[in-house]
């Protein structure tokens, strides 16, 4: 039982690193990035690329991928990204889905249609077990190392959000550009690092989810209803909300498939339909109005 | 000297099913390079045409195909639903099709001109109940995912188990759409069966062995066994040593130790940057040489009633094999092997220790 | 009494922690020109939506010509002849005025259902838009669409659009903020020419409108009314000189003599 | 005087142009000019249909929708089950199949009253996919992934056959285009089209002067389903087969590419998009099997840097400039 | 008193649309500027232009010698201006406070001095944006204004839909800002002769030129010329 809270919490986590760039992007921007994916697919494939090529090992290459993508991201915002802020979601959707198909198409010239995988550490690789009976533990080291990360990178980002004027900085600059930077902040340079962190962020999830979840290059097609589901249920207003959204559909996703197999595909699609429709903005929207 | 031949060759070349076009162009193209291009005086022709794993669109490039380019032969059809759409097209305009991929049991009886060189999932996972109960494995669960072909697997292997004597406790079906085994292994390892039957198409494959070797089930005594789409030879030499002595049912392995598969093997890799042919592969370099033959036979002069009559009956080896097309169900009839992953030369193979002979697809037998 | 048209009870509206409306209790009578006034943020929008149905309120009654409409839907309350204008202005940005006009008039004659014919089919529907155009000065720039419109212009669209309901009740919130001066007066004399059995209530800061207009005053702060009465009671209360009118009283201490 | 002004000015915009005739013309004339291209004309006409109905709930009223995939299947399963059990029809069929989908459609209008645009996303695409697990699921009935087989289609009219070549395919779709083409400009048009134009715009406004917001929602939605439901049904009747990717997701983003692409609500974007679309798609794919995807993410992403009017409708400019 | 800012033959609009033409006109430091004129004359143009948020087309505009038109619109709020646009323009999704703090710059206008400019923004501290009512979104509107430290103020319509009490507090407090601190102010305003009573200068905007430009008291003291200009009986 404790296994499979724990095996929930640990999907949890993966969904959420993999949709934390895009609640970034999405929930602070505002803008509707389907290209994350394609993000996160890089950073997957530098780690692949990197190990396999360069045998660099395992943990100096989450930075790396969180690196490359988001220079990847920094590039492409400045080039390619930035006109579209001001224009409808339905351009961005146009724009991103089309930069999907690109970077779909791309990976799969340079780097085949086939699945890559990674081949992880020995002490990543193993399992521990507390206590026995019903009450067993069981723990994937790699699970843990996901939580850990996970935690962390919350926490950094919970940060950054509360504690400096970044985020309100970069939450003006999304309400309404212009008047931002009629009042001096400098909307350019918010956004970029922004996107760039976003991005980064993106391939970080990459790198570590392509263990658990296979990469191949139709990977930001596959799983971008994910994302985008742990985004909308949590609500775009904050990092807290995607990360208990992606918590509470990893614990009910895991639990329902074992419990009830029968279930299986039914119960992330309902528990989403009725949190929106009982919550539209999402589970958890920022409040304000205590004075 | 006649109009060329044609063959309209409709596979999915993008999307999640893209492997099985790549290794199926790649064979049927690898076949025309070794063989020639002309047979019986006619120039062969290959349109290849992708329809990106959607029926209806599988279904207007053959009639495409059919009516503007005239086509001879269909040929390809990566899953199911494409072939059965595609099926009254091949009858209406008494076209052959050869299904190079599909493996759902009831696709030869859609249409009399379906020629099919792939294999039927039940052939396969019939074996591996075979094989089980005689190696001390008569208490397994299944997991397959839940659709057609997974279904075609669970029932055909459960229901041959039991026939011979074994025990099937539980049958777990994964949705189509899952990034996680976590909850469904866990369940297996909590039964604590003799061996897990698995079958999920090839992509997944990867994902349940690693999370199989990560929850220490083999640790608790359980076996992994599974039909070949797991252990895919496209895929298998990256997937590391958790697939090490898993062993699966297949009727093609790129491992098989014929002079025949020697030379597809090397020649195929050649020709495609060190690819492994897989089992898409030798039904595409089939599909190729029984419209050959077929074409031969009639003289050059084709024709579809008389290229399926031509298809029908024919005897050949293949690289997987000695193969034969069943007369009556155009269906092929072909060896089954079992086989454990080793490593050989610092690569990971399939490689064959028993064989089940002659296997019909039990799924026409009913 | 029958010459109520609009009254409220008891009406409480909470936000989290604050009480924005408190408990407020108004009669509108028949044909009243009634201003609502009170320092900002005493809850004058608030009540207006509470009244308009866009706030469910947290206690409280609110009565439309004897009938109890506290949970009624917003629409249907304009059915009933309850109309507002929006201190921020909310308009149809990608219509031009004279489509806005002709879809609310359309909707206001019964024909916003109509499926089957066009939105200009209607010839009593167009001559009604063009004569509020002409009104509003509207007619020079009727086919840009709103979102391309000075401020001013959209000012006096969203005025229209309230006058194309053909109101019973109407509610004004702050309707001339960004109107020009000279322009003000002549709409709130539009407003007070429309029939003597409509009844209006006004928001509205700029007092010498307010006293030439109104004839009659609730005052609200705080969310609660403080007091109510006709315009000369009020302009001497020092409590509504305290909190809101100031030492400058209706026409600004710089202002001129003559005003 | 200046009233007739403004009447002029308000029926000018629903005239006939002098090119949609001529369209409707060629698009007819099509199947028997270029007869080998009649079944891309079908589907292209299909397409089209599916994109129109998404265009009067996502262009007209506002609410986006990534599950619009679920009336498209729910109709092409009605109506090819129809055929299989009951009668083969085309007519009779395509009458189950609208009909279906509008029940759903009525039903299902309740997800999509509140929230924002990413919650109706959401709420529609989830939607869509539990009736693919549930089509997945019940495999008796719909041959589960399998897909629907034995579909067999009478004659039109009792008196055309589906040929082979597809043209009585394609005129079919056409036609049933044109009938639901030609009801929709009329809806969309009239005060009803206004009203819902209004909340698109501002739902607080529309509420405001009296509109009715929800009933409208459940309308419009309807109606949609409705029109996805008959583009479904042809899916089915014109292809004699029905299987699960008529509800699968990347249908309903498909459909919104090509709604984008045409550009959204002014009814042509559909059939625009749909002619674009799907040409472009079977040029490149013809030429590179393989790596077609990228040419056609390469101008999806041109045509958003550009600008989606400057490129497909370039006579847009001067309106815009006479507007500002 | 020196000259602070200098517009010269500046013209700006929408787009291809232009809007302004011509206009030139100079203002000293710690001088107060009425900005005049008919509905949709430009004047809202102006200020954004001023504030870099409308597209320039061509002339000049120096601040305390430094040449406005080259800077982009984040760097004019470094370089001394701070504005209250027409609409508010409230950023809707920070609080009260988050508002103030996001475009903040060290001076003497703290937080803390806005709060006790507008108590009513005080205790509405932690409400967003969306939540304020029209004149406490047009407090913290100038307050935002304020805790730039600018040298410049451009006010757009600052005292619309607020309460009279407040409107005068507001003009005493823009009369001591510029008297006592040096600031310069552009106000823009429907009521001429509030702003005018309180105004060094007067620039009247009709169709996107300046057609008359002057003192604040001589406007004022010519009804007549007022009402030609502006169309305004009063
Ligand atoms: N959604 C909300 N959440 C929290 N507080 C709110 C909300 N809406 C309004 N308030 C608060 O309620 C109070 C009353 O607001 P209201 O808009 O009714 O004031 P008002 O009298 O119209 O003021 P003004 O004259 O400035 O327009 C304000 O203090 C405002 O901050
Ligand atoms: N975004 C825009 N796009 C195109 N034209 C615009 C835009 N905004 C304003 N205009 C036009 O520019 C002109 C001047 O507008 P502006 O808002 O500067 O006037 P204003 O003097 O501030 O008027 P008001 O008193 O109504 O605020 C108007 O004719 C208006 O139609
Ligand atoms: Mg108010
Ligand atoms: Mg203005």
């Amino acid at each position: 039982m404790l296994t499979i809270l724990f095996d929930g919490i640990a999907y949890g986590m993966l969904l959420f690193i993999l949709a934390l760039g895009l609640a970034v992007t999405m929930g602070l921007m505002n803008f509707i990035n389907l290209a994350h994916g394609a993000f996160a697919m890089a950073g997957g494939y530098i780690t692949v690329l990197l190990m396999q090529r360069a045998g660099v090992p395992f943990l100096l290459c989450l930075p790396l991928a969180f690196l490359g993508a988001a220079l990847i991201g920094a590039v492409l915002e400045r080039t390619l990204y930035r006109p579209l802020y001001r224009k409808p979601h339905l351009d961005q959707v146009l724009f991103s889905i089309g930069l999907t198909f690109m970077a779909v198409a791309s990976v799969d010239y340079f780097m085949g249609s086939t699945q890559q995988f990674i081949q992880l550490p020995q002490w990543l690789r193993g399992r521990t077990e507390i206590g026995s009976g019903a009450w067993t533990l069981g723990m994937g080291h790699y699970r843990l190392f996901i939580v850990a990360v996970c935690a962390v990178l919350t926490l950094v980002l919970q940060y950054i959000l509360s504690r400096t004027r970044f985020g309100s900085r970069l939450r003006a600059s999304v309400d309404d550009q212009r008047v931002a930077a009629g009042l001096g902040i400098n909307v350019n340079i918010v956004f970029l690092s922004t996107f760039a962190f976003g991005s980064g962020l993106a391939g970080l999830g990459g790198a570590l989810g392509a263990e658990v979840l296979g990469l191949d290059p139709s990977f930001p097609l596959k799983f971008m209803i994910y994302f985008l589901i742990v985004v909308a249920v949590g609500g775009t207003s904050s990092i807290t909300g995607p990360l208990l959204a992606a918590l509470l559909l990893g614990i009910a996703d895991v639990a329902g498939k074992y419990y009830i197999p029968k279930m299986g595909a039914f119960i992330v699609y309902l528990l989403m339909i009725v949190i929106l429709i009982w919550r539209p903005q999402g589970l958890f929207v920022r409040q304000g109005g205590k004075a | 000297q006649g109009a060329p031949f044609k063959i309209g060759l409709i596979l999915p070349m993008t999307g999640q099913q893209a492997t099985t076009g790549r290794q199926i162009e790649a064979a049927a193209r690898l076949w025309i390079a070794q063989n020639g291009d002309t047979v019986a005086g006619r120039k062969v022709e290959l349109i290849v045409k992708d329809d990106t794993s959607l029926p209806d669109q599988t279904r207007r490039l053959a009639q495409e195909l059919v009516v503007n380019e005239k086509v001879d032969v269909l040929a390809g059809m990566g899953i199911t639903p494409s072939a059965m759409a595609v099926a009254p097209i091949a009858t209406q305009s008494k076209t052959p099709l050869v299904v190079m991929a599909a493996a759902t049991s009831s696709i030869t009886e859609a249409s009399p001109f379906i020629v099919r060189t792939s294999f039927t999932l039940p052939q396969v996972s019939v074996a591996l109940a075979d094989w089980a109960p005689k190696n001390n494995i008569k208490n397994v669960v299944t997991l397959v995912t839940d659709y057609g072909p997974g279904i075609d697997a669970e029932k055909y292997f459960k229901e041959r188990l039991q026939f011979n004597g074994g025990k099937v406790p539980e049958s777990l079906r994964v949705p189509l759409r899952n990034p996680d085994f976590a909850p469904f292994l866990q369940k297996v390892r909590d039964l604590k069966p003799d061996a897990l039957f698995v079958f999920v198409p090839s992509g997944a494959g990867a994902a349940v062995m690693k999370q199989f070797g990560e929850r220490g089930m083999d640790k608790a005594g359980i076996k992994l066994i599974a039909t070949g789409d797991v252990t895919d030879d496209d895929q298998l030499n990256d997937m590391g040593d958790v697939a090490l002595n898993v062993v699966t049912s297949h009727h093609y392995s790129a491992a098989h130790p014929s002079p025949a598969n020697k030379k597809f093997v090397e020649a195929f890799q050649k020709a495609n940057r060190n690819l492994r042919p897989n089992f898409m592969a030798v039904g595409g370099y089939d599909g190729m040489r029984v419209i050959y033959e077929a074409l031969k036979k009639t003289g050059g002069k084709g024709g579809g009633p008389a290229l399926v009559e031509a298809m029908k009956g024919q005897i050949f080896e293949s690289p997987r094999g000695p193969v034969f097309i069943d007369a009556q169900t155009r269906d092929v009839v072909h060896n089954v092997y079992l086989r454990k992953v080793e490593k050989k030369d610092g690569q990971l193979w399939n490689v064959e220790f028993d064989v089940i002979k002659d296997v019909k697809d039990p799924g026409k037998t009913k | 009494m029958s010459d109520v048209v609009l009254s409220c009870a008891g009406l409480v509206k909470k936000f989290g922690g604050i009480t924005a409306t408190s408990h407020v209790t108004l009669d509108l009578r028949r044909g009243a020109r009634h201003a609502l006034i009170g320092p900002n943020g005493a809850g004058k929008t608030t009540l207006v939506n509470l009244l308009t149905g866009v706030l469910e309120p947290t206690a409280g009654r609110i009565v439309l010509e004897g009938q109890d409409i506290t949970r009624l839907a917003p629409h249907l309350r304009v059915r009933r002849g309850m109309v507002r204008t929006f201190q921020i202005n909310q308009l149809f940005s990608s219509m031009t005025p004279l489509q806005t006009l002709a879809l609310v008039v359309s909707q206001q004659r019964g024909l916003g259902g109509t499926f089957w014919q066009a939105l200009g089919r209607d010839r009593g529907v167009t001559e009604r838009s063009e004569q509020l155009l002409e009104r509003f000065r509207l007619a020079e720039v009727m086919d840009i669409p709103t979102e391309y419109l000075a401020y001013g212009k959209r000012r006096l669209l969203e005025i229209a659009i309230a006058l194309a309901c053909d109101p019973r009740v109407l509610l004004l919130d702050e309707p001339v903020a960004g109107v020009p001066a000279g322009e003000r007066e002549e709409i709130l004399q539009t407003v007070a020419a429309l029939p003597a059995d409509v009844s209006v209530l006004l928001i509205e800061h700029d007092m010498d409108l307010v006293f030439s207009f109104a004839k009659r005053m609730t005052v609200l702060v705080n969310g609660a009314v403080l007091t109510e009465g006709d315009p000369e009671q009020i302009a001497a209360d020092p409590r509504v000189r305290e909190v809101y009118l100031g030492h400058g009283a209706t026409a600004g201490e710089e202002a001129p003599a003559h005003a | 005087m200046n009233a007739d002004r403004a009447h002029a000015s308000l029926r000018s915009a629903t005239r006939w142009r002098l090119w949609e005739p001529l369209l409707w013309v060629v698009a007819f004339a099509s199947p028997l000019v270029l007869s080998q291209y009649a079944a891309i004309v079908n589907e292209i006409a299909i397409t089209a249909l599916f994109a129109l109905s998404l265009d009067l709930v996502l262009g007209f009223t506002g609410i986006v929708s990534l599950g619009h995939a679920a009336f498209f299947g729910f109709g092409a399963y009605a109506a090819a089950l129809f055929a299989k059990h009951f009668m083969p029809d085309p007519l009779v069929g395509l009458a189950v199949g609208i009909a279906a989908a509008t029940v759903l459609g009525a039903a299902a209008s309740f997800t999509v009253q509140r929230g924002s645009d990413l919650t109706r996303l959401m709420v529609t695409l989830g939607a869509a996919l539990i009736l693919l697990e549930l089509a997945n699921k019940l495999d008796w009935l719909t041959g589960g992934a399998d897909g629907l087989q034995g579909v067999v289609m009478g004659p039109l009219l009792g008196k055309f056959e589906f040929d082979l070549a597809g043209r009585t395919a394609a005129w079919y779709s056409l036609t049933v285009l044109l009938i639901f083409f030609f009801i929709s400009r009329r809806l969309m048009h009239s005060p009803f089209g206004a009203t819902l134009k209004a909340i698109r715009d501002n739902r607080l406004r529309a509420m405001s002067i009296g509109i009715p917001v929800g009933s409208r929602i459940t309308v419009a939605y309807t109606i949609a389903a409705a029109l996805a439901g008959a583009a479904g049904a042809l899916l089915a009747q014109t292809t004699g087969f029905a299987s699960l990717d008529v509800f699968e997701f990347h249908r309903s983003a498909d459909v919104m590419l090509i709604l984008v692409v045409g550009g959204t609500g002014w009814l042509y974007g559909g059939v625009l998009g749909a002619i674009v679309f799907k040409l472009m798609q079977d040029f490149l794919s013809a030429i590179t099997p393989q790596y077609w995807t990228f040419w056609l993410g390469l101008f999806l992403v041109v045509l958003v840097l550009v600008g989606r009017d400057r490129l497909l409708k370039p006579w847009t400019i001067f309106r815009r400039g006479r507007a500002a | 008193m020196p000259e602070l800012l200098k517009v010269d033959r500046l013209s700006a609009g929408y787009g291809e649309a232009v809007v302004l033409q011509d206009v030139s006109f100079s203002l000293d430091e710690g001088a107060t500027l009425a900005l005049l004129g008919r509905n949709g004359t430009g004047k809202t143009t102006l200020i954004n232009t001023l504030a870099g948020a409308t597209r320039q087309h061509g002339g000049t505009m120096t601040l305390g010698g430094a040449a406005l038109h080259k800077l982009a619109p984040h760097q004019r709020a470094a370089a001394g201006i701070g504005w209250v646009p027409q609409e508010r323009n409230i950023f809707k999704s920070l609080t009260v406070h988050e508002n103030l703090t996001a475009v903040a710059r060290p001076g003497r206008w703290t937080t803390d001095a806005v709060y006790t400019m507008f108590p009513r923004l005080a205790e509405r501290k932690g409400n967003l944006g969306t939540q304020l009512s029209g004149g406490e979104q047009q407090m913290l509107a100038v307050g935002r204004a304020l805790v730039l430290n600018p040298r410049l103020l451009l006010l757009d319509e600052p005292l619309e839909g607020l309460a009279p009490i407040i409107v005068e507090e507001l003009l005493r407090a823009i009369r001591r800002i510029t008297r006592d601190e040096g600031l310069s102010a552009i106000i823009v305003e429907q009521h001429p002769q509030a702003i005018l009573a309180i105004s060094d200068r007067a620039v009247v905007l009709d169709r996107g030129t300046v057609v008359h430009s002057g003192t604040a008291r001589e406007l004022r003291a010519d009804p007549a010329l007022l009402d030609r200009l502006l169309g305004v009986a009063r």
